[in-house]
């Protein structure tokens, strides 16, 4: 046969057993992979919402997610709100719980962020930053307390401590957290949150 | 071409013909992930693993390949190596894979192995591009190593996570970042050809 | 704004070569000569902002809907590789010996890690298609602008006595590690 | 740009001469890569004033910042092209309301059908000559062509 | 006749007696007053800053050049010291004295000979050893103390453009006023705070000729009309041009550091170019910015357009192009 | 159905991507035989272009086709013109080994300065003022030929002449056009006679400006009259290989030795040891 | 009146007083003169006489070979000791004619003058001129016979007359302005004649007051025009004189035929007017003879040929400690390591004077002053680091051909950098890559 179509045979064989290997791999791995995904987002609703046996996602979007956290028998505990935007160098993604009326904000967690390390990367330590973010009230909007406060219990419920010199990046993580309560109140008033998919197209 | 010795084959992927320092090849994930040298040597083996399927295969089907093709199919099976080295490290090691990011699946695009193919492995046989592949790829896990620990010790004080240097010493964040990586690699690629340069004038 | 915002971060804060160090082969190569340098850096936003269509296309229509996520690598590589022979063949067919000069730059462009590398991040942080179109072009007027000032810094260092060792890539290193620093001047600017 | 190389065949204005690959990395091991141009030696067809006879190694004058300036205009056309292409599509959609990502595809590719045909006027008729490079000396005239 | 052994040179036998040694030692001189300034606010560390960065900048040009095998005699010219003075006067004054010397080091062998000795380096020797310290060690090249004259306890005190930044220092009144800034007892790095210091020696190197006015006329011009526009639209969340200039690096940035002759452009077209980049820089990144203090950045960002603008701004040679 | 969705996708690009590249192929076809890369690689890469072609891969090509000698390389010596030749098949030419040699003895004693010289200190600048020798001929000893060496096969003397090491010298020809006074000359490396002078002064001024320039006295050329002419001021050997031994000791009589064997010292030393065989 | 300049440009500190006062003073001819065949601008002459002939004042002894040549003629009465090679002030040794005095300075009867000179027609002065030997004294050594034949193509409707000496320490031209006023206004009427031009400008430096006042109240009737010019160096420069007087730029690479001028220097209008009026050819020229090495300076009026060791013997001999001694003046002369070199008809000035060897010489740190002074307005110290680092097409692209050499750069670095040896290094090298492509 002509060397044209030895050329074609030969390449389009080599692709079909590279992708039927491709394929095998593919679905042995596949639900692994599923696996540790969901395991990472199942951990972060557990540390976010205390006392959450099993989740279940409700509402989400491209940059925006909310979960169920319920105990065994089923009653709903409080939402984990996944959401992500940008900070002082990259995006910044984290998850944080509310109660069920959603009135206080129990805890938060950063999932990832590519902030300057030693400075901006401080938000995922837990004595720096983390720890302030305990239990906030936020009915109202949650205000940056200026110069970094030591200890809590110098704080007011509505108050979040900074990261002394990373302030840029502490204020992003405030912004993201004030705009996703204000998400997340909008879709329970509309009853969105029925574990509706709404694909958001493009 | 003078048939080299299986072992100096082996050798001059080490230094003489280092992927890194003396061919400057693969240079994007060289100085991407080095920041930490667990990365650092997760990216190393995930290219030999890589580098040697891929050899392994391409030595193998050399002659049934016509030549115009050659290069589009060593592509394919590369790429078909690499998704498979990216799923196994997201099945089984998801934090690394999670901090290598983008880099993994880009071995594909890396000169290092779409070179060592073109070069070598469709030239020769099974058993020696296999050690030669061996070689080169030795050679690019040592100095992603070096860059690495370069990195991490000034960077962050540890090496593996381990405290080395002791409080006293203030970590200088710029090796975290792509600066640091950047300077880091210029200043050792010149220690590089200044002992390159003094080998020379000592043995010529 | 918010495009706006992600044109400005791809060219100046998050740039190519200098943050996700993308594109670092034909920066040490081709930014000897200013010339060749600023028709390298415009090929390449070129096929970058195809590449960003298309490999959308491919990602939205085809891979994700039939979670076939996994074939990403193959699938953007063949196309990245088919998207250049074309242009070749284009290019060979108008005026054959601007293909004679070319015949170097198109090949150095496929084995890119910029190309392959804007296809993979615009998939993996799911952006939408005018997003991903932003996000290439910005990428490519980066990669332009760093290669072009580098050009003309080491035709510059070219009258200077560099020391032996660090002459050639060594020095271009270094350099680029400074433009970095120089870079971070501009991070934290956009301000959602 | 100097080079240099060996003449093959000497037509009337043209000449073929064979150059070495002269591609900016060489370091790089995959130069050879060039995908439907795999040998290392390029052939190129340079215009001859001084009438070089196959067999003489001759000395080429590459114009090189011709080179660039055309690649610049190529590319930069054909980047403009699609871009406009794409903004066309996506007024259009919303004009019309049609789906936005089709669209602006169908206007990036409608761009760059017409830049490209543009292009391929203008240098096919731009009897591109300035891009030819020329032979400027003879360095030796070496023996019959062998 | 003198048998004595005459002189062989090419055609101009007469030379002008400045040198560049002269030179330097102007710029150190012009540097004296801010010196002096920087002492009084900040006693005992500013001299100790200014002592390491000196010594560890002579002792890595000795090692570079020793190690080149080059003359000895650039290490008495005073680029040397000029470098490490400019780069203390950047630093914060409660820096450690060990990540000074570090910063030196990196100015002199990094900013410098790395690039082939004085006169072929492309960025300003002692901005990339801020900038190097900046991202090496950035908690502590951002926590800055009161003056000793204030007689402010605080351990740490936000310089006039921190506050300005992030603390809306704007909305709350709290700006520091003008005057202060002219006088300099306020927060920042050593050789930064007083204006009136630095603008003496200024006026002392104009005298001298030893930098080319264009540059700071036009960082001043480009940053006063930039940050002009934003404070008349919304006056109440930006800071008056006057109040820009007088904040932070910007004298010594404008004066001293962007006016450095290795690293500024040749030809007159592209040193204006230069000087108004450098302002526009200075206010985006103040306005727009996530640091307070931009001068430094803004002027390496320039620093890496010298080349271009050399090469494409030549001016036009006497009876060339169209002029009859 | 999760199987054959991703083999369907693959073979449908790969499918594109093959007829792709036949046109492509159709268009390029251009030969190329291995035996020239062999050469080429058996080359030592200086690009010196001392066989007359612009490159060594121009040159392997010629050998291959045969436009040019194996022996043609004349920086590889013997051994790179066996290896080329055991690589065709060919026999191996000997190589006229050829060294570079400087036609000046004005060492700094020798040869009186203009004075103190200021200007740039390479040859070809001070060349253009008139150089820093009274003798506007000689060699300014600022050593542009050692710069121009690839093969480091120079190095500058204490006397201030720069002195070649024939083990190194490949006659590649760079130090002939560096040099701005073309002092230097290929010659073959068993030529043992030369004129080390260029200076065209007359006989009063050159003796004057340097005691070991050649003062035109004429004393060789009478000694051989065929092979040794005076040229304006100058002694010219015209071709060195028929001067017949005998007249060397009368050519050796010239008073500043300008025109003599190379090596005097080693001249003596074989003398001797001659002298010793022939005795003993 | 508005003092006329060029832009940029340097004021070398200008020492004008040692010889201002002095007259010009003929110097007595030597014993022996050596008077090279070479030419200063185009090929060298042929000897016509031969060893031993007996030569009359102002015999022609050499024949111009080409268009670019010019005749040369004894500049004094006696025998012809030899032909051969003699130092040469430009450093290399060229063929020259030396010939002893034989103390009578019989004139060669052959010399013939004319009535009214003015009445010539300009073929006829351009013979005479041609026969004269004249050759531009200003220092380049142009032959004026080829500058007063301007193309047909070109026409000519200016003559400048460069009376502003701007080299530091020279005052020959002065002395000539002041007292041989009328020979240089006829000389001057002659060339505009002979060049068909309809007006004559003579540029004055105002640091040469009385000179100016002088020519404005000789030339009240006349319609000639005399422009103050301001003191600054190389305001005497081709280039910059032009554009000063009549802001015409000079195309790159062009003469001034290009835009209708032709410049004359004032000892050069002087001897033609003398070579046409008397027929007496170039064999002397005015110089000045100064510097601090110098026991007592003077302006001279010297044969061609005499040794510069006569010449400074005729002023009192050097100082012991003077160790540089310069053909020209100090900003574009030529260094002579022998004071054993014959006078030339370029040789406007003798100097010599004590300076210490200079210090240190810095890498270039773009300071920029040299590019703020070059008249040319060119950028030197690239032209320099791209001579430096053999980068030939650069160099040609930034100008390197366009430099006059006049030495402000290098005056001003403060790096001590010798920027014009660099330039002219590149200009040799750019040449030379110009041949090699050409052949």
């Amino acid at each position: 046969m002509s060397l044209s179509s030895k050329m074609i045979l030969s390449l389009t064989c080599v692709g079909l057993i590279s992708s039927g290997f491709l394929a095998g791999v593919g679905i042995w791995t596949k639900d692994k992979i599923a696996f540790n995904v969901q395991q990472e987002i199942e951990q972060a609703i557990k540390t976010v919402v205390p006392g959450t046996a099993v989740s279940e996602k409700l509402y989400e979007e491209r940059a925006f997610a909310v979960y169920a956290g319920k105990t065994e028998d089923g009653s709903l505990v409080g939402y984990a709100v996944y959401a992500s935007g940008s900070g002082f160098q990259d995006t910044i993604t984290m998850m944080f719980g509310t109660d069920i009326e959603v009135k206080k904000l129990t805890r938060l967690t950063i999932l990832k962020q590519t902030e300057t390390p030693g400075l901006g990367a401080n938000i995922e330590k837990e004595d720096l930053f983390l720890k302030f973010w305990e239990d906030r009230d936020i009915r109202t909007i949650l205000t940056l307390h200026k110069p970094a406060a030591s200890s809590p219990n110098e704080l007011t419920p509505t108050e979040i401590n900074t990261i002394t010199g990373a302030t840029i990046s502490s204020e992003s993580v405030l912004k993201i957290v004030n705009l996703s309560l204000e998400k997340l109140r909008e879709k329970i008033k509309h009853g969105g949150l029925l574990g509706g998919r709404e694909k958001d197209g493009n | 071409m003078a048939t080299k010795t299986l072992s100096a084959e082996y050798v001059k992927g080490l230094w003489d013909e280092n992927p890194v320092f003396r061919q400057l090849l693969g240079l994007c994930p060289t100085l991407a992930v080095t920041n930490a040298v667990i990365n650092g040597i997760a990216m190393g083996l995930a290219t030999t693993f890589v580098l040697l399927l891929s050899s392994l295969v391409v030595s193998l089907i050399k002659k049934v390949i016509p030549n115009q093709v050659r290069i589009a199919s060593y592509i394919v099976i590369i790429a078909c190596f690499v998704t498979v080295a990216d799923l196994f490290l997201q099945a089984f090691f998801y934090p690394i894979s999670k901090a290598l990011g983008p880099y993994v699946p880009l071995i594909v695009v890396n000169c290092v192995i779409l070179g060592r193919q073109e070069a070598f492995s469709s030239k020769n046989s099974v058993g020696r591009s296999m050690i030669d592949a061996l070689g080169m790829s030795t050679g690019f896990v040592l100095a992603l190593l070096l860059l690495s620990s370069v990195r991490e010790i000034l960077g962050a004080g540890t090496f593996l996570g381990i405290q080395v240097l002791g409080s006293w010493f203030k970590p200088w964040i710029i090796m975290l970042l792509p600066a640091g990586a950047f300077i880091a690699f210029g200043l050792l690629l010149g220690l590089a050809l200044l002992i390159e340069s003094k080998t020379q004038k000592r043995r010529a | 704004m918010e495009l706006l915002a992600l044109f400005i971060s791809a060219i100046l804060i998050n740039n190519f070569v200098l943050y996700y160090f993308l594109g670092i082969c034909p920066f040490l190569g081709v930014s000897k000569k200013l010339d060749s340098a600023i028709s390298m850096g415009l090929a390449v936003t070129f096929v970058m902002t195809i590449t960003a269509v298309i490999s959308w296309m491919i990602n939205n229509w085809i891979l994700i809907p039939y979670n076939i996520g996994y074939l990403q690598t193959v699938a953007f590589i063949l196309v990245i590789a088919s998207l250049v022979q074309l242009v070749e063949m284009f290019i060979r067919k108008m005026s054959p010996p601007l293909y004679q000069a070319l015949g170097i730059y198109l090949p150095l462009i496929t084995t890119n890690c910029a190309i392959m590398g804007l296809a993979l991040l615009a998939a993996r942080k799911y952006y939408t298609f005018f997003e991903a179109v932003v996000f290439g072009t910005g990428s490519g007027i980066g990669f332009t602008l760093a290669i072009v000032l580098m050009a003309g810094i080491r035709e510059q260092l070219d009258l200077a006595d560099v020391p032996e060792p660090l002459k050639g890539a060594g020095i271009a290193l270094i350099v680029a590690g400074i433009m970095a620093l120089a870079f971070t001047g501009f991070s934290g600017m956009i301000k959602l | 740009m100097q080079d240099s190389g060996l003449v093959i065949s000497a037509r009337n204005k043209l000449a073929e001469v064979e150059v070495q690959c002269f591609t900016a990395c060489q370091k790089c091991s995959v130069k050879n890569l060039c995908i439907g141009q795999s040998q290392s030696k390029g052939l190129l067809s340079a215009k001859n004033p001084i009438h070089a006879q196959p067999g003489n190694t001759v000395s080429l004058e590459i114009p090189e910042t011709q080179y660039n300036k055309s690649l610049i205009l190529l590319f930069g056309t054909f980047l403009l092209a699609a871009l406009l292409g794409m903004a066309a599509g996506h007024f259009s959609a919303a004009l019309f309301s049609l789906p936005t990502p089709a669209t602006s595809i169908l206007g990036l590719f409608l761009g760059l059908f017409v830049s490209g045909f543009w292009l391929f006027r203008f240098f096919r008729n731009k009897n591109n000559d300035r891009l030819f490079p020329v032979i400027t000396s003879i360095i030796n005239e070496g023996g019959h062509h062998g | 006749m003198t048998d004595k052994a005459l002189l062989l040179e090419s055609s101009p036998h007469f030379r002008d007696q400045d040198s560049v040694p002269k030179i330097m030692y102007a710029v150190i001189l012009s540097l004296f007053p801010a010196v002096l300034a920087s002492i009084y606010f900040f006693r005992w560390r500013a001299l100790l800053l200014y002592a390491c960065c000196i010594v560890g900048g002579l002792v890595t040009e000795a090692l570079f050049l020793w190690i080149r095998k080059k003359p000895m005699n650039s290490l008495w010219d005073g680029s040397v010291i000029i470098t490490g003075l400019l780069l203390a006067m950047t630093l914060p004054p409660e820096l450690s004295l060990d990540s000074a010397v570090i910063g030196a080091v990196v100015a002199v062998g990094l900013g410098k000979h790395v690039f082939g000795g004085l006169g072929h380096n492309i960025f300003n020797p002692a901005l990339v050893g801020r900038a190097f310290l900046q991202t090496a060690f950035p908690v502590a090249m951002t926590t800055w103390t009161a003056p000793a004259a204030l007689s402010v306890d605080a351990v740490t005190f936000a310089t006039p453009l921190g506050n300005l930044k992030f603390d809306a220092a704007l909305l709350e009144g709290t700006l520091t006023p003008v005057k202060d800034l002219f006088w300099g007892n306020v927060g920042g790095s050593l050789g930064e705070t007083s204006a009136i210091a630095l603008l003496i020696g200024a006026a002392f190197l104009f005298y001298k000729k030893a930098i080319d006015w264009k540059i700071p006329a036009g960082i001043i011009l480009s940053l006063t009309v930039f940050t002009g526009i934003f404070w008349l639209i919304r006056p109440d969340t930006y800071a008056t041009p006057l109040f820009h200039l007088m904040a932070g690096g910007m004298i010594l940035g404008a004066f001293f550091m962007a006016t450095d002759m290795v690293t500024s452009p040749i030809t007159p077209r592209g040193t204006w170019i230069y000087a108004l980049g450098i302002g526009l820089l200075v206010g985006l990144i103040r306005l727009f910015g996530g640091l307070a203090e931009g001068v430094m950045f803004s002027i390496l960002f320039m620093n890496m357009f010298v080349p271009l603008l050399n090469r494409f701004s030549r001016p036009r040679i006497l009876g060339e192009g169209r002029g009859k | 159905m999760s199987f054959l969705i991703p083999v369907l996708t693959m073979t449908v690009l790969s499918l594109l991507f093959s007829t792709g590249l036949v046109i492509a192929y159709k268009k390029l076809k251009v030969e190329e035989d291995p035996k020239i890369e062999a050469v080429n690689e058996a080359l030592p890469q200086a690009n010196c272009a001392a066989c007359g072609f612009s490159g060594c891969r121009a040159f392997a090509e010629a050998v291959v086709k045969g436009t040019a000698e194996s022996n043609g390389c004349p920086v590889g010596g013997n051994d790179v013109a066996a290896e080329v030749a055991e690589i065709l098949g060919v026999s191996a030419g000997t190589v006229l080994q050829r060294v570079a040699r400087l036609h000046c003895r004005g060492t700094k004693e020798a040869a009186a300065s203009r004075g103190l010289y200021l200007g740039v200190t390479t040859c070809a600048a001070s060349h253009i003022i008139g150089g820093n020798k009274q003798c506007s001929y000689g060699c300014m000893g600022y050593g542009d030929c050692v710069l121009s060496c690839q093969f480091d096969a120079m190095e500058m003397g204490e006397d201030g002449l720069p002195v070649v090491i024939e083990e190194n010298c490949t006659a590649c020809g760079k130090c002939v056009e560096a040099c701005p006074r073309g002092l230097y000359e290929l010659h073959p490396i068993e030529q043992n006679i030369f004129v080390y002078c260029r200076s065209l002064d007359g006989p009063k001024t050159s003796r004057k400006f340097c005691k070991n320039a050649c003062i035109a006295c004429g004393i060789c050329a009478r000694a051989c009259p065929e092979q040794i002419i005076m040229e304006n001021n100058l002694a010219v050997i015209r071709d060195y290989k028929n001067i017949d031994p005998e007249k060397i000791p009368a050519i050796e009589k010239c008073p500043t030795n300008a025109i003599g064997r190379f090596k005097i010292e080693e001249i003596e030393m074989d003398e001797r040891n001659e002298a010793e065989t022939n005795a003993g | 009146m508005k003092i006329k300049t060029f832009p940029r440009g340097t004021h070398p500190p200008e020492q004008k007083s040692l010889t201002a006062g002095s007259p010009l003073e003929s110097m007595p001819p030597p014993e022996k003169v050596f008077i090279p065949l070479h030419q200063h601008f185009g090929s060298p002459a042929k000897a016509i006489v031969q060893k031993g002939d007996e030569v009359l004042l102002g015999q022609k002894i050499g024949e111009a070979t080409a268009l670019f040549s010019a005749d040369v003629h004894a500049s004094v009465s006696g025998k012809v000791l030899a032909v051969d090679g003699y130092n040469h002030p430009l450093g290399k040794p060229v063929l020259a004619v030396s010939i002893a005095n034989n103390g009578e300075d019989r004139p060669d009867p052959g010399i013939s003058g004319t009535e009214n000179p003015l009445s010539l027609e300009p073929e006829a002065i351009r013979t005479k001129v041609k026969e004269a030997g004249i050759v531009g004294l200003g220092g380049a050594g142009f032959p004026t016979a080829v500058k007063l034949s301007p193309p047909k193509d070109k026409p000519i409707d200016t003559v400048i007359i460069n009376g502003c000496e701007c080299e530091p320490l020279l005052n020959a031209d002065y002395r000539l302005l002041i007292e041989f006023a009328d020979h240089v206004l006829q000389g001057a009427e002659l060339v505009r004649i002979a060049t068909g031009a309809d007006r004559i400008i003579i540029g004055i430096e105002d640091n040469k007051k009385d000179a100016f006042a002088l020519f404005k109240d000789k030339t009240l009737d006349s319609q000639i025009e005399i422009v103050l010019l301001k003191t600054k160096y190389p305001q005497g420069a081709e280039k910059n004189l032009i554009s000063a007087l009549l802001d015409r730029k000079v195309p790159k690479g062009g003469l001034p035929f290009d835009v209708g001028v032709v410049v004359q220097n004032v000892g050069t209008a002087k001897a033609i007017w003398d070579a046409v009026k008397t027929g007496r050819p170039l064999y002397e020229r005015a110089l000045t003879v100064s510097g601090s090495g110098v026991n007592n300076p003077k302006n001279l009026i010297v044969r061609i040929g005499t040794l510069f060791k006569d010449v400074l013997e005729f002023c009192g001999g050097q100082e012991n400690d003077a160790n540089i001694l310069v053909m020209g003046g100090p900003m574009m002369g030529l260094s002579q390591w022998t004071s054993d070199v014959p006078v030339i008809k370029g040789t406007s000035g003798i100097l010599s004077w004590q300076t210490d060897p200079p210090f240190f010489v810095h890498t270039c740190i773009q300071c920029a002053r040299c590019v703020g002074h070059c008249p040319m307005n060119l950028v030197p110290t690239r032209l320099m680091k791209y001579a430096k680092n053999d980068h030939i097409k650069e160099a040609e692209d930034w100008g390197i051909l366009d430099c006059v050499e006049c030495g402000c750069c290098q005056y001003i670095c403060p790096a001590g950098i010798p920027l014009v040896h660099w330039i002219r290094l590149g200009k040799n090298n750019v040449m030379i890559e110009k041949r090699k492509k050409s052949a």
